[in-house]
């Protein structure tokens, strides 16, 4: 593994862990409103499977997105800013936690509606197709979301027009307060991929090295024009649904199981082991992280707020009475 | 501040003193008593059970009833809906927790190309006793696409009716009528209510599933309002009522059918009449109410039916956006002055 | 095989032939309207598998569904009258070909939607299921149909809950005009079943003694308390979709290679062959269908019409303004 | 029978003869032309491609363009919809056919929380050049489930625009506005009218999406009607015409927004106004247009703006009660009649 490549998980994880943490603070001290769903114990998927990608793919996540947006581009400060409703924020103030966009980078949300994803996926990689363009796109979806129609729906027109797309599921056990023996009758997501004629595996969804690995394949498959790929990443949220949640459905054992093989330690451990990092370099990226979050929350902080009610539900302003001007 | 209850002609209560209770309480009252009185009432929805409700409404009901009475369903909104409907066919009588109205878009087929339309469509063969119940409303910063409100969708389909309780009674009370009901019924929640408490007596008998009630009295200007805008249009006369403006508040409890006779009775006093809507105003509920007011109480309006309503715009998460998305307190004093200057020039 | 079963199962299906030959003749006359979509070349799957449930247990079915009602027992009579709109029908003249419904018989349809006879079905067998019923739901559906949301959703509920319902695809290989590889990644349905764990088996639905058997071993498996079970049956049918579409995008050698396997013409061999039936038998059962169905025409013709537009909206009479008596 | 074209202000038209073609060929020319004109353009559904389309709306498009601008899906209605928002997202320009707006039901979460939400939720950012077409409306028996109108449930939905293009001229002119347009788009057809000739001429200048038409002045009621209501209004103002009652008909051509400022012209003159329309009349989107015309005319209103819609019932599949569910000519002539014997008492 590259020396380079492994700073990067390292330091994307960090950042990805400070920063969650930042914003259950920033939560707590009222300075974000409404349903915010964290990343912690998940981090090795976003961080693993993005950087299998290459800039010009493009990215659609859920509601629980921060990191994948921060990892694929979006400035800490606009992701916090958009958490604290700022004009300054990626999507201007107007779309909040669950729903980051960033069209320079071909980052497009964001969406709060379980099972949304897969189709806006479909519909990019379509268009791809159509185009005979040799990027692809990224689809993220949490175990509960296999269970939406829409993904039954989606994965056969992908692969029978054989669609750039790559489905990554981040398997974390929950729909909420579901366990996923309880809301799946074949609790092995990536087995469904058969049934559409689809390649799917299995994959440590802690382990930021194997989900990168396993990404690169796929990536490879998919941009080759051989159709969707699905990934399941086996992974834990160590924090409830979200900050709403408390998560008391779930054991102390459980929690403290899986807890045990925390993403960033094993990733820690074995870039020190095989001599990928060394301490400096961890200590470094812990300090830089330190002070990005800080800025982040100050920009946002300072940031001013969006005036304008009106803006952007057309592409020109329409008066619904057919005012003539 | 406080508020008196007034027992006279047209509100709704009880005289004898009452246990303060939150509406989810309620709503977790009449689902218990409608479980334990018939054993074919069953519950069915996202994390309904062992979690016991995003707002608490099913909790403690998964311990006392078991799995099969209180499910705990996959995100399959269309599905599970379509279950409560079969399931309803063939006796049962399922309350179906849509775990927000946001996700109704997901099931409109099952709730109005069958629920709604299996009676009719069999010559009247079929039952459907089904009741399904969505939380929903601007509550705080859920962004665009978890503000619903879909009334206008839902109260136009023949088949269906809408109930919108504002009041720990009122869910109570339309909750439980909706479940002996022999057809399907849409419960309406609001986010902003559940923890909101108010009088409650069980016991106490209840009006018609769709009887508005008047919740205070005035002479000069009639406020037609449901769910947390009911509570606005209170304050708003209270305040008005200091300058010497009387304003007749009605909630309007439900929303398919609509008491007129009450909304007709009202303006034939007041002469004046304001709809105010938490949802947008191209279309919405409130147009109903003002073209069928505007027409049949023509001869007693002194001016015609004004509709005060959410920005038609999706709901921004931005707070103070937010905010002057959707009517406040200020705005219906404002109406309400605007048509008053009109009413005393 | 037994004599009275074979009886049955030529009877029924002639019964389907010639009762479809007469609504598309009435409909040609302008005696029926709307959309009407017969059954011509299907027989064998209804006729086979209704045969092998009891009176007890409820079926659910599309809007090709005259077949399936009038072998579950609902009288040719009934069946015409609906198709004519009138006050008998057994919807009262108010569902039409697509709605035809008996609830005495536990007949439940009848749903112009694709997709809808999942959930419908999965709901009476969970209801079943609550009341430890020992009753099972038999769900028809198109290949089409396979495709829908609600039959990946309904299927996972029904696996998860061992909802008693069997599911039987009538594949005859055309979602209208778009055939089944143009619309399916993976064109065997069957195959599907296992994405939810459930059993799942092909036959071949040209053969009713096969559907048959097939059908008898599977509500075996449900009635047990199993669970769902799933099976394909592959046919075809012979005319366009609906009478509305000439099925232009069939090949003639197509159409003559399916009809060559005529579910009917199999059967009449296959049992004068083995003896079950003699040519007499086969005259017989021919001239009574040929009197019922002329009298189900004669009764359609001569039926009242509904005059009540507001009938059964509502369980009783509603006013939307309130009214107070 | 003769009619006249009119080219009175307010009436859109052309002055050079042209020649006449069905709803579903205007259609279909719109499409081939934008297609031709940009690549970017492509449409989805069922059957539009090898089958030519249900109402032969995109016959001839496959052979032409192929199966990647012009794809035949699965039934998915959600899926696919929701492939278009992706796909106009990434820069294309789809059309996408819903067989019927029946199946709509099952794809408005992609229309309403995916389509109309995501430019505004982005800041701004993301544009969403999306055409979704849908034959809808009572037509020939085709049963409650086959039968539906869904105005009221997209009219009220900010993000979206809604066209009912009632004649040849202007299926052609509303559908090549609504692909260049940026804003997601939504095109109700009527299954009735897709058959029916007029003049046609695709040079003319077109107006305004959302510009109503007046098809024929009058000077004692206004009719204000879309999409098949319009024919029947037109016959009812013939036959009104011979026993000297004067109606103006005003084609609405745009449900959102729709056009105030030309009602609103009409009634000044007329005075009294009904809204003719073919879905439920109980939160319709009649309502809209009574309420808000109620509200800003009502000084030139010399009576309460009506409705005459259609029963709140599903349609039945008898042909004669689905006959009388609806507004018919003889209804309208009776409305009018009735406001008449009002107006000159
Ligand atoms: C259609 C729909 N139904 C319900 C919800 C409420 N909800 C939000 S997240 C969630 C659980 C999703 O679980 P999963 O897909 O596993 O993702 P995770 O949150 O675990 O990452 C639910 C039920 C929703 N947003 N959308
Ligand atoms: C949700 C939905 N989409 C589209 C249609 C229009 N439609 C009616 S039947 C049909 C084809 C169904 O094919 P299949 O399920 O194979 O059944 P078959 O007609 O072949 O028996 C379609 C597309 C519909 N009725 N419902
Ligand atoms: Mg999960
Ligand atoms: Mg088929």
């Amino acid at each position: 593994m590259q020396r380079k490549l492994a700073r990067q998980f390292f330091y994307d994880m960090t950042l990805a862990r400070q920063f969650e943490q930042a914003a259950a603070e920033q939560y707590m001290q009222g300075n974000i409103g409404g349903f915010l769903h964290l990343y912690p114990g998940e981090e090795a998927v976003a961080v693993g499977s993005l950087h299998a990608a290459e800039p010009g793919d493009y990215v659609v996540s859920t509601y629980r997105e921060h990191v994948h947006a921060m990892v694929w581009g979006v400035s800490p400060s606009a992701v916090m800013a958009e958490l604290f409703g700022r004009a300054t924020g990626c999507s201007g103030g107007y779309g909040g936690s669950m729903h980051l966009y960033d069209v320079s980078r071909r980052f497009l949300g964001g969406y709060a509606i379980v099972g949304e994803t897969f189709a806006i996926a479909a519909g990019v990689g379509y268009w791809l197709r159509l185009n005979d363009s040799t990027q692809i796109v990224l689809c993220y979806f949490g175990d509960g979301a296999a269970n939406q129609g829409t993904f039954h729906e989606t994965l056969n027109m992908a692969a029978l027009w054989k669609l750039p797309v790559l489905f990554i599921c981040e398997n974390n056990h929950y729909q909420i307060g579901t366990e996923i023996h309880r809301h799946s009758a074949v609790p092995d997501i990536y087995r469904h991929a058969s049934a559409y004629g689809i390649d799917g595996r299995h994959v440590d969804g802690m382990d930021v090295v194997a989900v990168h690995e396993a990404t690169r394949a796929a990536v490879q498959h998919v941009r080759s024009g051989n159709g969707p790929y699905l990934i399941e990443c086996e992974t834990y949220r160590y924090r409830g649904h979200s900050m709403a949640d408390p998560g008391a459905y779930r054991s102390a054992l459980e929690l403290a199981e899986l807890r045990a093989r925390d993403p960033l330690e094993i990733f820690r451990e074995r870039a020190l082991g095989q001599g990928w990092l060394n301490e400096t370099d961890c200590q470094e990226a812990e300090k830089t992280v330190a002070e990005v979050v800080a800025e982040a929350v100050r920009f946002a902080a300072e940031s001013p707020q969006p005036t304008d009610l009106g803006k952007g539900v057309y592409s020109e302003p329409l008066d619904l009475y057919g005012g003539r001007p | 501040m406080t508020r008196q209850r007034n027992d006279n002609v047209g509100i709704i209560g009880t005289a004898r003193p009452a246990p303060e209770l939150e509406v989810w309480q309620a709503l977790n009252i009449a689902l218990d008593r409608a479980m334990e009185r018939d054993s074919s009432v069953f519950i069915l929805g996202e994390d309904v059970g062992l979690f016991g409700g995003s707002y608490r409404v099913t909790q403690g009901l998964y311990a006392k009833y078991g799995e099969w009475r209180v499910r705990d369903t996959p995100i399959s909104e269309n599905s599970f809906v379509g279950i409560g409907v079969g399931a309803a066919l063939a006796g049962g009588r399922p309350v179906v927790e849509i775990m927000t109205i946001n996700f109704a878009l997901l099931a409109l087929d099952s709730i109005i190309n069958m629920a709604a339309k299996l009676r009719y469509m069999s010559g009247g063969q079929l039952q459907v006793p089904l009741v399904i119940r969505m939380p929903g409303g601007v509550a705080k910063q859920l962004g665009a696409q978890h503000s619903q409100r879909l009334e206008h969708t839902l109260v136009n389909v023949p088949g269906l009716r809408v109930v919108v309780p504002a009041t720990p009674q009122d869910s109570y009370w339309q909750l439980s009528q909706a479940i002996v009901a022999d057809d399907p019924i849409i419960v309406l929640e609001h986010e902003l209510l559940y923890f909101t408490k108010g009088p409650f007596d069980p016991d106490a008998p209840p009006p018609a599933m769709h009887a508005a009630a008047v919740r205070r009295e005035g002479r000069d200007v009639t406020l037609v309002a449901w769910h947390r805008m009911v509570s606005l249009a209170m304050e708003a006369a209270a305040q008005l009522s200091t300058r010497g403006i009387e304003v007749e508040v009605i909630d309007l409890r439900s929303l398919r059918p609509i008491d007129l006779p009450l909304l007709r009775e009202s303006v034939s006093k007041t002469r004046h009449a304001i709809v105010v809507e938490e949802d947008c105003r191209f279309g919405g509920v409130g147009a109903e109410i003002a073209a069928t007011l505007g027409e049949v109480a023509h001869p007693d309006l002194a001016s015609p039916v004004r509709r005060l309503a959410a920005s038609d715009v999706p709901t921004p998460y931005n707070a103070e956006l937010e905010r002057a998305s959707i009517p406040g307190t200020k705005n219906i004093i404002q109406a309400v002055e605007e048509l008053a200057g009109l009413h005393t020039d």
